[in-house]
């Protein structure tokens, strides 16, 4: 793999934002009354949203779900806006109308995101289908999770992608878990990218832990995309180190494991991998991690600071 | 002036459509190749005039058609999208009610889906309750969505022109019943908006709120009833969100009388929002009780007597009016 | 009495019916192994005491989910399944509506369908309008259906035992803001009809009619109002479908006034109904227009003071007290 | 293949009658007013009824779809009850609520039918699963389009049934069209069969016009299910020898390739095959015609001579 320096201390650079971003949640979400709501994070999952979007350009699109943060963030979502949204304030990049599940953010080009399980998958399909008819050079990813593939919206989306050979790249990212249920409680297939060839379409099993791999991937996906070759499903096989949500206590998750994948963590690897090879040194190291903490610092006051919506704000934006 | 079923009315707008605004793209199970071979469909001839990169024949996939739509009428395009049956919004109604019309909000006003979905609607045709189950009523209570829902093939025309115009998703339910009737449709290009009901009959005894198939039953019954004195006014909703509040209560002002007219099942049936509006709005104008007139509260049922009993007639419509008279 | 909160008053009616008839299972997304460990959750300790064989925890597929319930009942189990929100009964309305619905019809009455579709609902929560959706009105028209919403963790009890007993399919909507508000709820085995609303306050000048979560609104309204001497009589539906129409006439010809209380948004909302069946029946015992408290015809909003402006309160139905009384 | 003479008979005698009330029915349905909506016939396809249902036990359960002629009179649905049900007369296996497309014979074990394409296969599942929770020695059979296998219930219905393990036989009766859409106009994948794979169950592609063939994989996919292995997906490539329903032109269907599958005909290739081994002679298939022939025409009489029900009965049967 011949990844441009840059690319890799931009993959390491979203990852410890988002991580710092997360968590702060982790502390943020407990304090009562702070934030309301589900609190659903990407925790040890990183390098599936850094390494996809490395691969991506300004103008591709992503369509994520309820676990979203490192994908927005490493997409370039400005934090204060998605902090100010996560806080249900005025000044989220939602209005508060959304709150932390169905965080928008049109500017990076995650114009669709939503909630429902499955669903981000048709969805992408058509934003992929828009590509295609406007001859634009760009790719649609579409971020889901385990669970979602099995749900009817991920067949028909991905028998359709493949049927017009769509520019899409569908980003499985099996943390191993669908609510309470460990993956091979709620499916018998062994891989999810085995589910691929159900519509004659490529199927790619990556290391989700590794950033660089699933740069490598997506990259890949990309150009076929672009190539007219059609749609990509690629697993990226990762672990949900936190729980669903921050009031799951996991209780299902047994402790081993978690630990064992905490020692898998896509961060320290990718940056003991670049200091090793000289990419960056420790001290350049420690100041990613204080600006991320900063950058976070300063988005969780900004969106303390905010103020709530005025109730009959309400009422707007329902219809254009 | 021409003569045109409502699916050729609507295969006009289409076109022009088409024909003005290269975003504008068509997609469903069967709008290009088609097992109908009829002129009367609404989709008829346009795989030919506009080539398979916009009639889009799609897989037995009503989720994916919706996805389609919504996902590309964020991109700027402007999908009209095909149902076949009005039972299979079901499959479709996530993508629908939880997407195209909630995801503006969610992104505070940032995305923007306008989409058309058509809809094909209605019973009469012998095929069932599986295919002929009037929904309407579900996708009003949807904020985000507007519903139209023609009477006649002009209507059709200058309605899913606006709506395809419009910014927002618009779920245009057609009647099938209404196919095969040729209409006077203007020549030349028209709009009719959004949100405004039609007088199709001034009365002043009687105010009939209908909409879609039922409009036919409605004017038949009314010339019946004028030959004994009575004279209903017709009021053709066309749009049923946003509802056009003040058509109707400016007529039951003058008529004192309502009666609500519908193909669909009355329990829950959009009759209700019509009773509810005039109940709080025109309290003061009414003379006597409501009537509502509609399928009763079953399946659609296969049997040609059967299926006779559900569809709403002009006796039923008579007999409610005299009723309240 | 022991006290529950409507979660636990569900769980024991579960767990009862399980225990009575080897032919009860249910099923759903997380019923079994749930990321809850909140007793106050339904299903909490179902796996436990009666297994994986009859406590079944699906992938999330609520197509399959509900296609479960159908295909097992129609073989004469009683399923009893969960879908985990509102909005997501979407993804099951095919198979609720075209199927557990209309199969019966469709066979001639020879095969039925004896399942419950338990769905949890309501806003107030924060998690926006993806999950927070009321969509009672949806089931309410669809012939075929009952629909059940109790207001009270006593209610719920009761009904949800008759609804697992009845031989017909029953959408059962649980509000969840009433999960966890402990009420009184009678020990010994009980059953409560389906389709018999029940007077839960009784009132001279005034009918509101509500059920499921709005009932507490009503009842806090109603002490407020009575020390201005304005005495609100609250019908609580309970059942949608059937709809118990004789108690709602019998409380509008004492009043002479009615409120329809809900917290779906208005336009559509089932309070159509309850205004259309008053207007048709009662009209000559009204003394004043109709209101309407209900959600307003938007998405609900995840902020909290969005949210708090959606639901309906205590002071928007007194407000619509005082402007008809 | 070591199959029983009598199933062998069985087998052809329920193509024969299958072929012979298709047939009155393209001549009954083109009299104006005669028959109410949409005619699908199974013309050309009597095999994946005959062959799945010879594999069958009374007890077995089949849940078919809007073409499901040959699948009941295959079951052994009385043809009298659903050619008066196809007239919509008040003597039809559902007093007429049905009509054609959603005949239910539950007196046969066919208890929900429907004309929701893709619905049968999540409806299977259920009644599958009834069978094994009651530990019932019987298997649920679930007849599908090619069309429906991409719709979203396909998937949901596969990936549970294999799951679950559950008693049921998915049969794909790939009959090249869904519609006026050809297989390969719908989905990019080139067998259905290979989908299985995706759920971890076996896929098996049978010749749909060779009942024997279709009998040997169901009696085994039947006892695979009765062994607790689970279910099958058995794809049946066969022919829609005629258009979508009567009045569809097949202006899409080359003249070559509908005579060139009119030459594979079931029936014959059966029927020859067991005057050649000497199963029966030339006289006991002339009977068997005549013999169905007759059937068919009594069907035909009876539903002719049998009232229509009364309007108001249309309120019955709503509710239990
Ligand atoms: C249609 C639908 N069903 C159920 C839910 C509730 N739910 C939210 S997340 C989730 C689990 C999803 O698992 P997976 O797709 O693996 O994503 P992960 O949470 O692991 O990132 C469920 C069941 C939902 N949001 N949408
Ligand atoms: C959900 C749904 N969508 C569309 C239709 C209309 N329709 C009826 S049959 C059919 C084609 C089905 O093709 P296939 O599954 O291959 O079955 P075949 O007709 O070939 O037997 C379609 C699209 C329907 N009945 N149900
Ligand atoms: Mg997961
Ligand atoms: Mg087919």
């Amino acid at each position: 793999m011949n990844i441009p320096r840059k690319k890799q201390q931009e993959m390491l650079w979203t990852m410890i934002l988002s991580r710092k971003f997360s968590d702060s949640l982790v502390e943020l979400c407990r304090i009562e009354g702070k934030i309301p709501g589900m609190m659903i994070l990407s925790t040890g999952q990183e390098a599936v949203g850094s390494g996809v979007c490395a691969a991506l350009k300004q103008d591709d699109v992503i369509i994520t779900n309820h676990r979203s943060h490192h994908h927005l963030l490493a997409k370039g979502a400005d934090p204060k806006g998605l902090m100010a949204e996560i806080f249900c304030k005025k000044t989220g990049c939602n209005k508060g109308k959304s709150g932390t599940l169905h965080l928008t953010v049109p500017e990076v080009n995650a114009p669709c995101t939503t909630t429902v399980v499955g669903a981000t998958l048709p969805i992408a399909v058509g934003r992929a289908f828009a590509q295609q008819y406007t001859q634009e050079q760009a790719v649609t990813v579409c971020f889901f999770g385990d669970g979602a593939a099995d749900e009817g919206s991920f067949h028909e989306a991905l028998n359709l992608a493949a049927l017009w050979q769509l520019p899409v790249i569908f980003v499985c990212e099996n943390n191993l878990y669908a609510g309470a249920q460990r993956y091979e409680e709620h499916t018998r297939v062994k891989d999810m990218a085995e589910r691929a060839r159900a519509y004659d379409m490529p199927g790619i099993i990556v290391d989700g832990n590794d950033a660089p791999a699933v740069y490598q991937a997506a990259l890949e996906a990309r150009q076929r995309a672009l190539d007219g070759q059609g749609p990509t499903l690629m697993e990226c096989k990762t672990y949900r180190c936190r729980g669903h949500g921050e009031q799951d206590p996991q209780h299902y998750q047994p402790r081993d494991e978690i630990r064992a994948w905490q020692e898998k963590c896509p961060i320290p690897r990718l940056s003991n991998m670049l200091i090793a090879s000289g990419i960056i040194n420790s001290a350049e190291l420690q100041e990613m991690e204080s600006m991320a903490e900063s950058i976070v610092q300063e988005a969780v006051r900004f969106a303390e600071e905010s103020p709530y919506p005025e109730p009959r704000e309400a009422l707007e934006d329902v219809y254009v | 002036m021409q003569k045109l079923g409502m699916g050729q009315a609507v295969n006009q707008a289409l076109k022009e459509e088409m024909q003005r605004d290269p975003n504008v793209f068509i997609a469903g199970e069967g709008v290009g190749v088609s097992i109908h071979v009829n002129p009367m469909f609404p989709t008829h001839g346009l795989l030919e005039e506009f080539g398979p990169g916009r009639v889009k024949d799609t897989p037995v996939s009503e989720a994916a058609i919706a996805g389609l739509a919504v996902g590309a009428a964020e991109a700027g395009l402007k999908p009209v999208v095909e149902i076949m049956f009005n039972p299979f919004f079901t499959l479709a109604s996530d993508m629908i009610v939880n997407h195209a019309a909630k995801l503006r909000y969610l992104s505070g006003g940032k995305s923007s889906f306008p989409l058309v979905v058509r809809i094909k609607s209605g019973a009469g045709f012998g095929a069932g309750c599986q295919h002929s189950h009037n929904l309407e009523a579900w996708t009003a209570h949807c904020p985000g969505l507007k519903v139209v829902m023609p009477a006649t093939a002009a209507d059709a025309k200058g309605l899913l022109k606006s709506a395809i115009r419009d910014d927002n998703p618009v779920i245009f339910i057609e009647h099938m019943g209404l196919y095969f009737a040729p209409m006077p449709v203007p020549e030349q290009e028209y709009l009719t908006p959004l949100g405004q009901a039609d007088i199709k009959r001034q009365g002043r005894d009687l105010t009939v709120v209908t909409w879609s198939g039922m409009l036919g039953v409605a004017m038949g019954a009314a010339e019946k009833l004028s030959q004994e004195g009575i004279e209903m006014e017709i009021v053709d909703l066309r749009t049923l969100t946003p509802l056009d509040r003040e058509t109707i209560l400016t007529s039951v002002e003058k008529t004192g009388r309502l009666i609500v007219l519908h193909e669909a099942t009355r329990t829950g049936g959009f009759g209700g929002e019509i009773a509810a509006v005039v109940m709080e709005e025109g309290f003061r104008y009414l003379k006597a009780p409501l009537r509502r007139v509609t399928g009763p509260d079953i399946p659609v049922p296969a049997s040609p007597p059967l299926e006779k009993f559900y569809i709403p007639d002009q006796n039923d419509l008579i007999k409610a009016a005299r009723e309240i008279m």
